[in-house]
C-alpha cells in the first residue's frame, strides 16, 4: 500500500478543472489525508491549458511530488503537456470524446484508459458533470469508495438542491463503474489508510487573510493583482462580519496610502499586492517608515520582471522589498513558508508592526500563496495582540495646553509614544519631511543624523526569534539554505538525502529583515558546503548573505527561474552533483 | 468648546509675505472654531507643495504626506474613525497634477471629509513651473513659449466625477471661504472647496487684482439653484470656471462610511480587536 | 494600399468566445483598413487586462505596456514619431481606474492620437472584480452586498478634461463602431471612443441585452448638434450616458504636437542627431 | 599670497544671496580661478537662512574648502549660524543695519566689518543692490579692482538698460570705497594671479543638460522636483532649437512611460527626478528592462527617506536605483564624481542605453547636481553617438510578409537589432510579459529560462571602461573608496594625507552598474585597510561591495548623514583616526 499517490487533472481554463481539483482534494483531507496541491494555469480566463496536480499523503508534504501516478485528461493537450511526469506504470485516464493517444516520450509501461467521461456525464444529467466522472473513475483506481466526495458535494450543491448533489453522485458512480468494467483491481495505487488526524486545507492566501481577522484587522484597502487578490477577496467576506471594511481602491499607491492613514488613525490595517503593485507601493513605503506608521503589506511574488508571469511561481522580489525605497528605513520582512507559518506570521507582522513602529512585509511566492494544502488547526491561545508603545492617559494628560505631543520622542531603543487622532493631548503632527520630537519639519543637520539614527536603531543588531529553523544533520558536509515555499521541497530532500546516509543540514530563512546573521553565521560555520537554493535569476538571497557578511569558501547558488517551483529530486540531485563536484 | 483661537499654533507659517495661502489658513481655523469642534478631533491631511504646509500651521491632528497623496490617507483616516473632522488640502498640482486620480475616485466615492485645494495655477515650492490650472499661453519656467496645454477645470471635473458639495473661495474674501469651508464640513459627503490663492512669487498673471477682476459671485445670480447638477455644469462653463461661492450641493447621497457592509456606529479604532473563540472556531471549520 | 486583411495577424485572440473585445478588434481593423494605412505606420498601444491584449491581435507596431499606462507610452511614440498613427486602448479598470490621472491629462492635452476603452464595467481578467464604471449596487467578487460607490461616466469626464472628440460605441453595432474609430483617428487631436464591450464571463447585469434595451443612438436624434459641447453634456447626462454615436467633436483647436515650440514637420526620430559644432561652442560659451 | 580662499555670503531667502554668490563667482571664473561654490538652502520660496559658499581658488578643487576666510552678512542669523566655520584671523563683513556682533564661540583674531550695506544701497539708487556693495567691500578686502564684475554685470543687465548696470557698479564702488575707508591694506587675504586658462563654471546639472543636448537627446517628459529640476529647465532651453520637445507630465509614472514610448519609437530620450520621483518610477523602470528599451533616467539624490531633506545632501538611493523594481533586470547604472564627468556620462549613458538596450541611469548627488564648479571646456570630439544594433534596411526586408520581426531575437550577446515603428519589415510586438523573439507573450517554462538569461546575459561578467579612478599610493595603508560627489574631498584629502607622509590611496567608483568587481578587487587586495566613505546611514556603498563578493579583513564604513557633503579634512581626521586605532 502507498504512503503517497500523485494525481493531476488537466484541461482547458474555463472547463472546471479547478472544481475537480478541489472537490478531489477536500475530500481526501476530510478522510485524514494529507494534500498539496499546486495549480498550473495562465493569465487568460477561458482555454488555454490549466492542471490542477494533488499528491495524496499519510504524512504532511510541502511540494508537488516528483512523479505522477495517475493523470486525468480531458484533451489530448493535457496527455501531450504532462505525460512525461508519469512514473513508469503510472495510468492515464483520457476522455473517450477525442479519442486520447499517449505520446512518444512517455514512460514504460505506463497505461492509458479510455472513459467516456462527457457522454456519461450527459446520461447523468448534464456534461459538465464530465469532472464528476472522472472522479469516479479515480475512485475506482484508488480503491475509494465511489461516495468519497459525497460529503463535499452535499456541502458544495447541498444548499442550492438535492438534485444537484445526486445527479453529481450519480455522475461519480457512472466513472466508477465505467473503471470497473475496464476490468482488474489496480492494487498498485490502494493508499494506505490515513492516520486519523483533523486537518484544514488552505492555501497560504487564505492563512493570512485569517491571520489578519484573528490578529484584529479592521481596513484593507488593496487593488486586484494575482497572485494576491485572495487575500482581499477572503476578507471582503469577513471584515464586515467584525465592523472592518476592505477597500477596492483605484491602484496600488491609494491603497497604501491609504492604509498609512488608518493605521495613523488607530485601526490595524493591511494591504497585499504582487511584484507590479509593490514597485508602485514604493513611495509611501518610504513614507511609512519615516512617518513611523504601522502597516502591513503582504507581498505575494509572482514572475517577473515587469508584468512578466503572472501566474507563474518566483522569489525575485525579495530586493525591492528589502531596498526598493528611496532612502533608508527600518522594516520588518517576515518569510513563511507554510500556510500554517503565514497564519501565526500574519499575526506576528501586526504585533511586530506595532512594537517597532514601522512597516512590515509579508512576503509569500506564488506556490506558497496559492497551493492548497492540509494544515494543523490554529491555535487560539497562541494568538495575542500587542499594540506597542501607546501613549498612556496619564501621559496624555500631561501635555499642556497649547503643547505639542512628543510622538517622535527620541527614548532609548528609537520606540516613541503613539497617540491618535481624538485623542486630547496627543496631537502632534507627522510629515514625510525629516522632523522633530513633535513632527515639525527640522533640517538642522544633526538632528537628521540624530532621527536617522533612532529609526533605523529600532531594528539594529536585533533578532526576531524563530528567524531561521534548521533540520538534518548538525556538521552538514552541505548545508542548503532557502526561503520561502521551498521549505517543502528542501525539506523533503534532505531528509531522504539523510536517510541515502548523506549528512546535509537545511536552515530556511524565515525572517529576511531584521536579517538574522548571527543564527546563520553559525549554521555556516559548521557546514563544509553551502547551497542557496532559490527561484530567481540572481541569486538574491545568497547576495543578502554576502551583503550581511556571511562568507563561506564554498557557498554556491542553486536557481531556478522557468515559473515552476522546486521539486524534492531537482533539490537532491543538486546536491549530489556539487558534493561530487567539490570532492573532485 | 473650542473657538478659532484654540486651531491656532505657535508656528510661523513659512510662506511668502501675501501668499494666498495664509487667508485659505484662517477661514480654515474659523470655520473649525465656529463649528464648536475641538483641535483632538480633528485631522488635516496634506500634500506636497507650499499649500501643504498647512497641516503644521493648525493646531489639530496634523498629516503632511507625499505629493498628490493627501485624499488616499485621508480616506484611511476617515476610515479607521469616521468620528473625525477630516480635512484634506494642497495645492493644484498636487491635487489636479499628480494626484488627479485620487480626487476623481475620492469625488465618487463620496467619503464624508472636506478637501480644500490652494489653486495658484502654479507650482510654487518647486519655483515656478507652470501647474494643471495654468490657462493656455501661460508662461512659466517650465513654459517659456507659453503654455500649450488646455488647463483643467476644476469645478467641471468635479461635477462630472459626481461630488456632491463643491464651491470656489478666493483667498481675498476670507468671510465668503469660511463659510464654504464651514458648510462643507457640514455636509454629510465629500466636499471640494476649491481656492483661488495667489502666489505673490511665481505667478504674475494671475494675481489678486487679475482675480478681482475677473471672477464673479454666485450670490449674484439669486436665480441660481445650487442642487441643480446641469445648471451649474452650465454656469461653471459660461463663468469660465471663474465663479466663487457654493457651486453645487447634493444632500440626498449617503456618505460611503454609511454605507457600508456591517456598518456600526462605533468608529473601527474603537473596537475591540480580539476576535472571539466561537468564531474563530467557526471560520476555522470552514476550511476543513 | 492596405485594405483590412493587412492589418490581421495569425494570433488566435485569448478571449472568451463571445466577448465584447472581438468587435473592437475587428472595428479596429476595418477602420485602419478603409483608412488605406499601412500597417507599419500604426501603433497600437496596450494597458493591462483582457482588453489589453488587443495590441498582439492586430498587425502593426504594438506596445502592451503595464497596467493603466497605455496613454503616456501611446504619447511619448507621438512625440517621437508624429507620423505614426498612434492608437491607445485597454480596459475601463486599466484606463478609468488606475489610469485616471492619466487620462484626464491626455485630453487636456490633445495629441493627435486615438484611445479605445472596451468598457465592460468590471475587471475581466483578474476574475471579476467591480470597476470605476461599475453601477452603484453593482454586485461583483469584492463587492458581495453591491457596490457603494458611484460610477465614474467616461463621457462627462471626457468633456470636462476638454476633450476634442469624444464618440461611444457598442460591440454589437461594429459598423458605428468602426466608423466611430475611423472618424477618431481622422480627428486631429485626441479622441476617446469609449466601447461597450460585454463581459460575457463575469459581468451578468451589463450583458448585450441589457446593452441593447438600454443603449439610445444619438443619431436618431437630428437635431443634436456635435459641435456644441453644452449640448453634450446636457444629452450625456439626460440618457444617464448610455448613449452611442458620436457625442462631441471641436475640430478648432490645434493639436499639441503641432503647438510644440520650435515644432518641424519632419518628425523626432527621423532628425540627424549630431549637434553642430557651432551650436555646441555657442552653447558652451554661455558657461564662460 | 593665497593659493585659495574660501568666502561665504548669508542672509534670508529671497534676499539675492544667490545672485550675489553667483555674480562673485562667475566673475572670479573669467578672471581664470577656479570656483567651487555651495549653496545651503531651504524647502521655502522666501524667508529662512540661506547662504552660499564659494572656494576660490588656483587650481582645481571639487569640495569646500574647511575653514572660511570671509563671511559677508545681511543678518545676525547669518553670523550666528556660520561664525564658528572661520578660521582664526577671519573676518566678517555685516550690514551696518542690523547692528552685527560677534557670537561667544568664533575663532581667536576674527574682527568684524559693519558696513552699511543697505544705506549705500539706497544712495546707489535701490536697495537691493546692498548685495553689490558687499561685493565691493569684498573686492577691497581681496585686493581686488572694484571693476571685477564689471563682465558679468555687463552680460546679466546689458541688454536690460546700461542704467541698472551703472547703478550697480556704483554700488560696488560705494562697498569698496567704504571698506577703505576702515582703513588698512588686507594682504592677508590676497590671492596668488590665476594660471590663464579657460574654464566653464556650471553646476552638474547643467553639465549633463548639456550632455544630453549633445549626445542628441529629444524627448525629455519629467516632473519637476528638487534637485533635478534644473535638467529639465536647461533643457527647455534648448531642446526646441534642434526640433525636440520637454514635456512638464502630470507625475512621474507618465514621465518615465513617456520616455519609454519615446524611445520605443525611436528617439534618444530622457527623464529625470529625485528620491520620490524615483520610487514612483519603479513600475515603468522595470517594463523598460523587460522590452529592453534604452531610455535614460537621471537620479539626482537628496536627503531621505521620503520626502526627507529635499535641499540637503545625501546618498541613500543607490539601492533603490539597483535593486528597486520587482523582478530581475539588466541596467547600467554611471555614477559620475563632477560636472565635466557628468557631461561625458551622459553622452555615455546615451550610447550604453542603445548599445545595451536597457535602461540607463546616472545617479549624481545633490552636491554634484548643485554645486557650482569650474570645468575645463568639453571636447567636442569626444561626442561620438552610437545607436547600437539597429536593424538593417537588408535586414528589414528580409522579413516575409505576415511574419513579424524578430526584435528579441537570442543572439551570442544577447543583443537584438532594433526596429521601430515606421519601419516597413520591422512590425513586432513588445510587451512587459514574458515573451517569444517576436515579443509574443510565451509562459513555457523553458522560455523564461532562457529569455531571463538572455536579458542578464548582456551585463553579466562586464566592466565598463573607466569604472573605478585611482589616486594616491599604489600600495596603500588605507584605501579611500567613494562614489559621487565625495571624490573632491576624498582627492584632497589623500593629496595631503599623502604630501604628510602617510600611504593612503583613492579608488572612485564611478560604475554602480555592472559593478567593477574586479578592479576594485585588484584595488582592495593591495590595501592595509579599506574605508568606504558615504553620504548615507547604511553604508550602501560598501554593502553592495560585499554582495559582489569584495571583502577585506579590514574594511569599515565612515557615513555622514546629517545633510551636508564631507569636507576635506573629515576625510582626512577619520583617516588618521582608524589608522590609529588599527595600529594599537
Ligand atoms: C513625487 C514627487 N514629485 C515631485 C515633488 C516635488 N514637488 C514638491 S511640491 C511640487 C508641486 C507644488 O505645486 P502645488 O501642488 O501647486 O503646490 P504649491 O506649492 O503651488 O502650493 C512638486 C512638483 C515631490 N515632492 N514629490
Ligand atoms: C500595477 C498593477 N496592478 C494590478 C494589476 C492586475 N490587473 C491586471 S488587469 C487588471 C484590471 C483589468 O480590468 P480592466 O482594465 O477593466 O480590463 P478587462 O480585463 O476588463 O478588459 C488588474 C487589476 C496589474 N497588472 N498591475
Ligand atoms: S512661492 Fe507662491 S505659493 Fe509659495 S509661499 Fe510664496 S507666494 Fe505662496
Ligand atoms: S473574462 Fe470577460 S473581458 Fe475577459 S476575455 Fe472573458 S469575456 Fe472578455
Ligand atoms: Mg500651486
Ligand atoms: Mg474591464
Amino acid at each position: 500500500m502507498l504512503q503517497e499517490l500523485s494525481w493531476k487533472v488537466g484541461g482547458q481554463q474555463g472547463e472546471g478543472i479547478d472544481s475537480t481539483g478541489k472537490t478531489f482534494a477536500t475530500s481526501l483531507n476530510r478522510m485524514g489525508y494529507y494534500i498539496y496541491s499546486y495549480r498550473h494555469f495562465s493569465s487568460r480566463i477561458k482555454g488555454g491549458h490549466t492542471n490542477d496536480r494533488v499528491r495524496i499523503s499519510t504524512s504532511q508534504k510541502g511540494a508537488s511530488a516528483d512523479f505522477l501516478d495517475i493523470l486525468l485528461a480531458f484533451d489530448q493537450e493535457t496527455i501531450d503537456f504532462n505525460g512525461h511526469e508519469l512514473r513508469s506504470g503510472g495510468i492515464v485516464i483520457g476522455d473517450a470524446k477525442f479519442s486520447p493517444v499517449l505520446p512518444a516520450d512517455i514512460a514504460q509501461g505506463v497505461r492509458l484508459f479510455s472513459i467516456p467521461f462527457t457522454k456519461l456525464a450527459e446520461q447523468s444529467g448534464a456534461a459538465i458533470m464530465k469532472n464528476m466522472v472522472a472522479l469516479g473513475a479515480t475512485a475506482r483506481v484508488m480503491g475509494l469508495e465511489p461516495t468519497f466526495c459525497a460529503p463535499v458535494l452535499q456541502s458544495m450543491f447541498g444548499r442550492k438542491s438535492q438534485k444537484i448533489v445526486d445527479q453529481n453522485l450519480g455522475a461519480v458512480q457512472a466513472g466508477y463503474d465505467a473503471m470497473s468494467a475496464e476490468g482488474g483491481d489496480f492494487p498498485e495505487f490502494q493508499l494506505s489508510p490515513p492516520v486519523p488526524d483533523k486537518h484544514l486545507l488552505m492555501i497560504g492566501n487564505d492563512a493570512i487573510g485569517f491571520g489578519a481577522l484573528a490578529a484584529g484587522a479592521r481596513v484593507m484597502p488593496a487593488y486586484p493583482i494575482t497572485p494576491a487578490s485572495d487575500v482581499m477577496e477572503y476578507l471582503i467576506k469577513k471584515l464586515p462580519l467584525v465592523g472592518g471594511v476592505v477597500l477596492q481602491t483605484e491602484d496600488e499607491i491609494a491603497a497604501l496610502n491609504m492604509t498609512i492613514g488608518a493605521a495613523y488613525a488607530g485601526a490595524r490595517a493591511l494591504t497585499a499586492t504582487s511584484g507590479p503593485g509593490l514597485s508602485l507601493m514604493m513611495e509611501a513605503l518610504g513614507l511609512a517608515g519615516m512617518t513611523e506608521t504601522p502597516v502591513v503589506i503582504v507581498d505575494s511574488q509572482r514572475g517577473g520582471p515587469s508584468t512578466g508571469l503572472p501566474t507563474k511561481h518566483e522569489q525575485s522580489d525579495m530586493f525591492a522589498v528589502l531596498f526598493g525605497n528611496h532612502g533608508e528605513i527600518p522594516k520588518v520582512v517576515l518569510a513563511p513558508s507554510t500556510p500554517e507559518e503565514c497564519f501565526y506570521a500574519t499575526i506576528d507582522a501586526f504585533n511586530y508592526a506595532e512594537q517597532y513602529q514601522c512597516p512590515v512585509i509579508l512576503i509569500t511566492d506564488l506556490a506558497l500563496s496559492l497551493a492548497s494544502q492540509s494544515v494543523k488547526p490554529f491555535d487560539y491561545d497562541a494568538v495575542t495582540i500587542d499594540r506597542g508603545r501607546l501613549a498612556t492617559a496619564e501621559e496624555l494628560a500631561q501635555t499642556e495646553q497649547g503643547q505639542m505631543f512628543k510622538r517622535y520622542e527620541r527614548t532609548q531603543n528609537g520606540i516613541s509614544p503613539r497617540s491618535f487622532p481624538g485623542q486630547k493631548g496627543g496631537i502632534h503632527h507627522v510629515t514625510g519631511v525629516e522632523h522633530s520630537e513633535i513632527g515639525r519639519p527640522d533640517e538642522i543637520a544633526g538632528n537628521h543624523t540624530a532621527m536617522m539614527d533612532k529609526r533605523l536603531g529600532k531594528l539594529r543588531n536585533i533578532e526576531l526569534p524563530n528567524s531561521v529553523t534548521y533540520t538534518g544533520e548538525a556538521n552538514p558536509d552541505v548545508l542548503l539554505v532557502g526561503v520561502g515555499s521551498s521549505a517543502g521541497p528542501i525539506g523533503e530532500a534532505v531528509a531522504r538525502l539523510n536517510q541515502e546516509g548523506l549528512r546535509i543540514g537545511h536552515a530556511h530563512v524565515k525572517v529576511l529583515s531584521p536579517f538574522p546573521v548571527k543564527t546563520l553565521q553559525s549554521y555556516l560555520a559548521k557546514a563544509k558546503q553551502v547551497i542557496v537554493a532559490e527561484s530567481n535569476g540572481t541569486g538574491q538571497l545568497l547576495q543578502l548573505m554576502r551583503l550581511s557578511g556571511l562568507m563561506h569558501a564554498e557557498m554556491s547558488s542553486f536557481l531556478k527561474y522557468d515559473g515552476t517551483p522546486f521539486l524534492p529530486n531537482e533539490i537532491a540531485a543538486q546536491v549530489k552533483g556539487s558534493m561530487l563536484a567539490w570532492q573532485r | 468648546m473650542a473657538t478659532v483661537k484654540e486651531f491656532r499654533n505657535n508656528v510661523r507659517p513659512n510662506w511668502c509675505p501675501g501668499c494666498g495661502d495664509f487667508a485659505v489658513q484662517a477661514a480654515l481655523q474659523r470655520a473649525l472654531g465656529n463649528l464648536n469642534l475641538e483641535p483632538e478631533n480633528v485631522a488635516i491631511v496634506s500634500g506636497i507643495g507650499c499649500s501643504g504646509r498647512i497641516s503644521g500651521y493648525v493646531n489639530a491632528y496634523g498629516f503632511h504626506g507625499v505629493h498628490g497623496r493627501s485624499l488616499p490617507i485621508a480616506q484611511g483616516v476617515k476610515l479607521a474613525n469616521r468620528d473625525l473632522t477630516v480635512i484634506a488640502s494642497g495645492g493644484d498640482g498636487d491635487g489636479f497634477g499628480i494626484g488627479m486620480g485620487h480626487f476623481m475616485h475620492a469625488a465618487r466615492r463620496n467619503m464624508d471629509m472636506t478637501y480644500i485645494v490652494m489653486d495658484n495655477q502654479i507650482y510654487g515650492l518647486t519655483k515656478g513651473q507652470h501647474s494643471p490650472t495654468s490657462a493656455f499661453g501661460f508662461k512659466a519656467k517650465t513654459t517659456p513659449a507659453g503654455n500649450i496645454e488646455n488647463a483643467i477645470s476644476p469645478l467641471q471635473i468635479a461635477l462630472a466625477a459626481g461630488i456632491t458639495y463643491l464651491a470656489q473661495g478666493f483667498s481675498h474674501d476670507v468671510n465668503q471661504l469660511t463659510e464654504l469651508i464651514q458648510g462643507g464640513i457640514e455636509h454629510k459627503g465629500f466636499s471640494l472647496i476649491n481656492v483661488f490663492s495667489p502666489c505673490v512669487t511665481y505667478n504674475k498673471v494671475n494675481t489678486y487684482e487679475w482675480y478681482k477682476q475677473h471672477v464673479v459671485h454666485l450670490e449674484d445670480f439669486p436665480d441660481y439653484n445650487t442642487a441643480d447638477r446641469s445648471a451649474a455644469m452650465a454656469k461653471v462653463a459660461e463663468t469660465d470656471g471663474l465663479c466663487t461661492g457654493l457651486v453645487y450641493h447634493d444632500d440626498t447621497r449617503k456618505p460611503f462610511d454609511q454605507l457600508i457592509q456591517g456598518y456600526k456606529p462605533e468608529p473601527i479604532n474603537a473596537q475591540n480587536l480580539t476576535l472571539e473563540r466561537e468564531m474563530f472556531d467557526k471560520v476555522m471549520e470552514e476550511f476543513a
